[in-house]
């Protein structure tokens, strides 16, 4: 479904990936995990096209989107709920799922776009005239991703979804997630929290300084992590 | 290829400015025997704009405050040193006090060097005390307080007549600007802002212009750095002033208003905020622009002319280079043409 | 000394709500455009010369119907508006602050030189229609019918821009671009869309007060818009920048603001009125750093 | 290596423009012409701000001098010489004035100046012209005190003329007692001429009710007129200290503020924009400037129509007759001394006596640089100033009453 080959991208002037390939299949769950300043978070904003790719391609459902502005990406089904949500505080939780669907025409689907959303999250339909800033940390992470849903995406890549949640909060955001993946969008995780992210994914990368360092299948994965650990004493 | 920044570094860089500035001293040499008095004016012009663009860069490029009151401080500047050193026998026709006792009493007219300095600190002292609130505003805020600030010496200046003689300004001041005073005082500004922003207080102003809160958590009091950057710039603003004051010998209050305000600010931001050749490079560029266009003007007879080519090249520069001619692109998504302001900032 | 009757102060009041009305409207237009780009528009006041400009030459001297005139001006508005965001902002956007603002500096200084060239430094005598032009004089308040105008435009207009970034899609988006312009494009919105759409409305508002500012005043010259440009950036920065209700109550801070530190001070102080304004402005900021109606700048 | 090739581009460009001044600026003119020619041409420096405030006032002055430098051309120049001008926008900044006033006295070869029309450029410029021996000649700066100061020669009446003769006329013709004064305060000629007018009016008796201030920038005066309005009762008329960009602006917000006293002004409100932007209210309006438009004398009705050929236009202002004459006084004192000599024609211009100009008879008294000249009191009536009298003042408020 998604083909990344051989990207490099500069966050302002500082490279921050360098030749990275990633393949996502559909009705996937794949994560991508590093440490911090690992690249990850760029690597989505390359896929999404907030920042452009210097060099390499992506393909998205055997099509290039390289050179495609990031707003025209939406409308061909990729979905990005950004690390630390960047809901719009000033607006209203109903503008901002409104906004989700900026793209789309088709008012029923919208409609029960909408529903569905407030089927998983229920304290969204609750608070839908508060303003988007007054809401607690999980429930703007749930904004976000609800944000996300309303554009109707085939694939969905979330960034750090538990960071700054209570445990609690976050096992409930990881139900929603193999929810959303259960009905049919592929979904690129990108994670801090490996164990959360390994247990519901199929696929995983191990992502370092801009490249990746490792893949497979995640108990593998986490397996040779752990060898790698012992030799290395990371 | 000769790399001359390599070449520089091996060099003891104290040796390299003595010579540089041997170099500049003897080309003014030169220039002020060979060239016409014209072209010496001009040039003794840009030194002194060097002084006022220089000293804006202290407050503006390296600590971050974007200050749009330096006419103000060199309208004080150039008020005070312009009514010590007036001489007596004029003082009747032009209708300027006299002094008063402490500051020589009335037969006393002041030397040039200590009125220069004593405009300087008067504007110090006025940055002082107006920054002490002020320096607390960020971003556009701290803009408009300084602008006025910069309004409201002009009204001052306008108003108090028994002093400045308001609207009509002062005239006749002493011409005791030449190029080795303009050159001088350009040198030591020059040098000044360098000492400053290569020492522990520099890095302290630096830190503070990339994250205020990261630098209080290192122990650095914002505000005494930004409040002595600021008293600094103030001081050689006041000198800039001083030295405007008599080379042109004459003076009024809308001479130190926005349109002054606004071209030591594109001077200094033209040539590249926050490094030390970018506001003489953004200063020589203007100067130079304007004079060396004015013959074209004339022959056309389209007046104004000179303000739109150099409009055209203003907006040209800062589309192709944003950070000035002489800047360097920071590091980091802030300076970053793609996602800069558009991207992440949160407001 | 001074005459405190209550006819005074009512036509004082009046006189300020007139002329902070047209702040105002300025502000409004510069504060969308800066909550968008973070640019401090100064060009923005060359286009109320320029909307001033087009209404004299297609009203006085072509003699267009009023309502004509009036409705080409603001296209004229719209367009020039497009051309600058199409020439230059585009560019612009994403470099420093500093350098988008001495870019628009920069247009500000062509613009006002090319409009010297074109129409001559002299100031031209600006006629409005009669209908604007009738003097009601009363017991307790003076004025013409521009002064009516001025002010139901100017509401009408604020309440429909209000509406407009409340309740339509276009509107919302460019609340949500002013506040992260890369979350903006995560979810679709195609921000160069509105970018233009913000300067197009944005210098349509101008250039209907530009004919507000002639009708009112009834002389327009090539340099008019400086302080007016200077003025609606004061105004957005006491509001507190980036706040559309921000904008218009510091219009009408600053227009009052003008009219009482004259209206209400010994004659002598008249003089002092620039001075006395951005001292009060200054005191405003220090009590609240971020601007009546702004949010706290988080760095 | 960017940044050093940058800084060598630069380097090479300040040489390259230095290269240019040395080889004397502007290059193309001077080369066109041999040297031996240019001795026979008569140069005419004139310095005015063609750019900013002043562009208003200065621009029509130096449309007139082009205009008398071809009348004089075409008359077979001065003394078998052509004469020729040319004129640096100084831009309402002072170094910028100074440096023109180098350049003229230093690389131009010019035989006299003329400039400005604001008194403040004036004391900037003259006194670097007078260092070299050149005569400065203002058009229509009327600060009295200028030639003490500045060594500039006046081609107008002062201040203190003109202030003196509304005064007379307001209280003596008029019958009106009580004035309240209206001063742009950022204006050195308002300032000056409105105390002047308050001296002249209390002299003849009159009571000066309040003072108050505004300044050329500013196009909202209702506070003003608000104040005005509330102590009307006490104020028999206004008098209004303006400049052309200015004056109409001011005429029709008093009016329109429902005041009906009469309104005076000097001759920085003789503009046509009076009539242009105040309209009927600009009905009796009375000024004194230095001429009329409406004049049916030959020379001034030759004067408009020259005007109005070469620059499509009829003069905007007073400003414009006055640049005329001050070229003609030029042309006149050369005639009158027989020579191109800078330093011979300061002497010539004090021999000036009955020079018949548009604006008036000029002579230069023994030992003054002020003209003695009439002046003009006119009455808006009609969209058109109509001539009251001209007249000569009796009463002359001391100089040193302006600062």
């Amino acid at each position: 479904m998604l083909k990344v080959d051989g990207i490099d991208v500069h966050y302002g002037v500082i490279p921050a990936v360098r030749e990275l390939s990633l393949s996502v299949d559909k009705g996937q769950v794949a994560t991508l995990v590093g440490a911090n300043g690992a690249g990850k978070t760029t690597t989505l904003k390359a896929i999404m096209g907030t920042l452009p790719a210097k060099r390499g391609t992506i393909r998205y459902k055997g099509e290039e989107i390289t050179g495609v502005p990031a707003d025209r990406r939406v409308g061909m089904g990729i979905a990005l709920v950004p690390e630390g949500r960047q809901i719009f505080s000033r607006l209203t939780v109903g503008e901002n799922l409104a906004l989700g669907a900026y793209h789309r025409k088709d008012k029923e689907a919208i409609k029960k776009d909408r529903e569905w959303i407030y089927t998983l999250f229920p304290v969204l339909r609750e608070r839908i005239n508060q303003l988007a800033g007054t809401l607690s940390g999980g429930e703007q992470q749930m904004l976000a991703l609800g944000r996300g849903l309303m554009s109707h995406p085939e694939l969905l890549m979330l960034d750090e979804p538990s960071l700054g949640l209570a445990p609690i909060v976050v096992v409930d955001i990881y139900e929603v997630i193999k929810e959303i993946n259960r009905s049919g969008i592929t979904v690129l995780l990108v994670e801090q929290n490996i164990n959360m992210a390994m247990k519901i994914s199929s696929y995983a990368y191990i992502m370092e300084t801009g490249k990746i360092r490792t893949e497979g299948a995640p108990n593998e994965v986490m397996k040779r992590e752990n060898i790698m650990k012992a030799y290395l004493g990371e | 290829m000769f790399d001359i920044r390599a070449t520089f570094s091996k060099v003891d860089r104290r040796l390299m400015a003595v010579i540089l500035i041997a170099v500049l001293f003897l080309c003014l040499w030169v220039a002020s025997t060979a060239f016409s008095k014209y072209i010496v004016f001009i040039i003794t012009l840009i030194g002194v704009y060097i002084v006022a663009s220089a000293s804006l860069n202290l407050t503006n490029g390296y600590t971050g405050l974007f200050s749009l009151g330096h006419a103000g401080f060199m309208a004080v500047g150039a008020y005070t040193s312009a009514l010590l050193t007036f001489p007596v026998k004029g003082r009747e026709i032009f209708v300027i006090p006299k002094l008063p006792m402490f500051l020589g009493g009335p037969e006393a007219a002041w030397p040039f060097l200590p009125a220069l300095v004593m405009g300087g600190v008067f504007a110090a002292i006025l940055a002082a005390v107006v920054g002490l609130p002020v320096l607390r505003l960020r971003g556009h805020y701290l803009s408009v307080a300084s602008l006025g600030l910069m309004v409201l010496v002009t009204a001052l200046a306008m108003n108090l007549r028994n002093l400045t003689r308001g609207s009509i300004g002062i005239n006749s001041i002493p011409t005791y600007t030449n190029i080795w005073w303009a050159y001088g005082c350009a040198v030591v500004t020059v040098y000044v802002v360098w000492r400053v922003v290569n020492s522990s207080f520099g890095r302290a102003m630096k830190a503070i212009r990339e994250d205020e809160i990261a630098a209080r958590v290192q122990g650095i009091n914002p505000l005494k750095y930004k409040l002595l950057a600021f008293t600094i710039g103030a001081f050689f603003a006041g000198i800039a002033g001083g030295l405007y004051a008599h080379i042109s010998g004459a003076i009024r209050p809308y001479a130190f208003s926005f349109n002054l305000t606004f071209q030591i600010v594109i001077m200094v931001v033209l040539g590249g905020q926050g490094t030390i050749s970018g506001p003489i490079v953004g200063t020589v560029l203007v100067t130079v622009l304007r004079y060396v266009l004015k013959p074209l003007e004339e022959a056309l007879g389209v007046y104004g002319l000179v303000e739109l080519i150099y409009a055209l090249l203003l907006i040209i520069t800062m589309l192709r280079k944003p950070e000035g001619i002489m800047g360097r692109k920071s590091g980091g998504p802030r300076g970053g043409r793609w996602v800069g302001s558009l991207g992440g900032k949160k407001s | 000394m001074i005459v405190l009757t209550p006819e005074y102060i009512i036509q004082q009041i009046f006189n300020g709500i007139v002329f902070g009305a047209m702040y105002a409207l300025l502000a409004l237009g510069m504060t969308v455009i800066y909550g968008i780009l973070r640019l401090i528009h100064f060009a923005h006041g060359a286009l109320i010369t320029v909307g001033s400009f087009c209404f004299y030459l297609l009203f006085m001297v072509l003699g267009l119907p009023f309502p004509a005139a009036i409705v080409l001006v603001i296209g004229l508005g719209a367009l020039m508006g497009l051309i600058l965001d199409m020439v230059a902002y585009k560019k612009a956007v994403g470099g420093p602050e500093v350098s988008m603002l001495i870019t628009s500096l920069g247009f500000y200084i062509f613009i006002e030189n090319l409009m010297k060239l074109i129409v001559s430094p002299q100031p031209y005598a600006f006629q409005s229609p009669p209908f604007l032009d009738t003097i009601y004089s009363m017991p307790v308040l003076t004025f013409r019918t521009i002064d009516i105008f001025i002010i139901a435009t100017s509401i009408a207009i604020m309440v429909f821009f209000t509406l407009f970034v409340k309740k339509t899609k276009m509107g919302v988006a460019m609340r949500a671009t002013s506040e992260s312009g890369e979350a903006a494009r995560m979810v679709g919105i195609n921000i160069g869309r509105v970018i233009s759409i913000s300067f197009i409305i944005a210098s349509a508002i101008a250039a209907i007060t530009g004919f507000m500012w002639g009708a009112k005043y009834g002389q327009i010259a090539y340099n008019m818009g400086f302080m007016a440009g200077v003025k609606a950036f004061v105004a957005i920065v006491i509001g507190g920048v980036g706040s559309i209700p921000g904008a218009m109550l510091g219009g009408f801070i600053l227009g009052i603001l003008e009219t009482f530190s004259v209206a209400f001070l010994p004659p002598g102080y008249a003089a002092y009125r620039d001075g006395i304004v951005f001292f009060i402005l200054i005191l405003i900021l220090i009590v609240k750093p971020s601007g009546i109606l702004g949010q706290r700048e988080v760095e | 290596m960017k940044r050093v090739t940058l800084l060598v581009l630069l380097i090479a460009f300040v040489c390259a423009a230095g290269m240019l001044f040395a080889s004397g600026a502007p290059t193309a003119e001077k080369e066109a012409k041999p040297a031996a020619v240019k001795e026979d041409v008569i140069k005419i420096g004139v310095l005015m701000n063609l750019t900013g405030p002043w562009a208003s006032i200065d621009g029509p002055a130096w449309n007139s001098v082009q205009l008398a430098v071809k009348d004089i051309n075409d008359a077979g120049g001065i003394l078998g010489k052509k004469v020729d001008a040319i004129c640096i926008d100084t831009k309402a900044d002072e170094a910028e004035t100074v440096s023109a006033a180098v350049r003229l006295c230093e690389t131009e070869n010019v035989n006299a100046v003329i400039g400005y029309c604001d008194t403040h450029w004036v004391l900037t410029a003259a006194p670097i012209v007078r260092e070299y021996g050149i005569p400065f000649i203002t058009p229509g700066a009327t600060h009295p005190r200028i030639p003490e100061r500045s060594g500039a020669w006046l081609a107008c009446f002062s201040d203190a003329a003109q202030a003196s003769i509304v005064a007379e006329y307001a209280y003596k013709e008029k019958g009106l007692r009580t004035v309240s004064v209206w001063i742009d305060n950022a204006c050195d000629f308002s300032v000056a001429c409105c105390a002047f007018f308050e001296d002249a009016f209390k002299h003849f008796g009159g009571k000066v009710v309040y003072e108050d201030y505004f300044e050329t920038d500013w196009t909202d005066y209702s506070a003003l007129v608000t104040r005005l309005k509330s102590r009307q009762n006490e104020t028999d008329f206004v008098y209004v200290g303006a400049i052309p960009g200015n004056i109409g602006i001011i005429v029709k917000q008093i009016r329109e503020g429902g005041i009906t006293m009469p309104i005076y002004s000097e001759d920085g409100a003789d503009t046509p924009l009076l009539a242009e932007v105040a309209g009927r209210h600009a009905e009796g309006v009375i000024i004194t400037s230095h001429m009329t438009l409406e004049s049916k004398e030959p020379n001034v009705v030759k004067y408009i129509k020259g005007y109005n050929a070469m620059h499509g236009k009829n003069p905007e202002n007073a400003f414009a007759a006055l640049g005329y004459d001050a070229t003609m006084l030029v042309a006149e004192a050369i005639k009158k001394i027989g020579s191109a000599e800078p330093k011979k024609i300061s002497a010539g211009l004090s021999l000036i006596k009955e020079l018949k100009g548009v604006t008036g008879t000029i002579s230069y008294p023994a030992g003054m640089q002020v003209p003695n000249k009439t002046v003009a009191l006119l009455e808006s009536k009609g969209g058109k100033f109509l001539l009251i009298k001209n007249a000569a003042p009796v009463y002359m408020p001391p100089k040193e009453i302006a600062k």
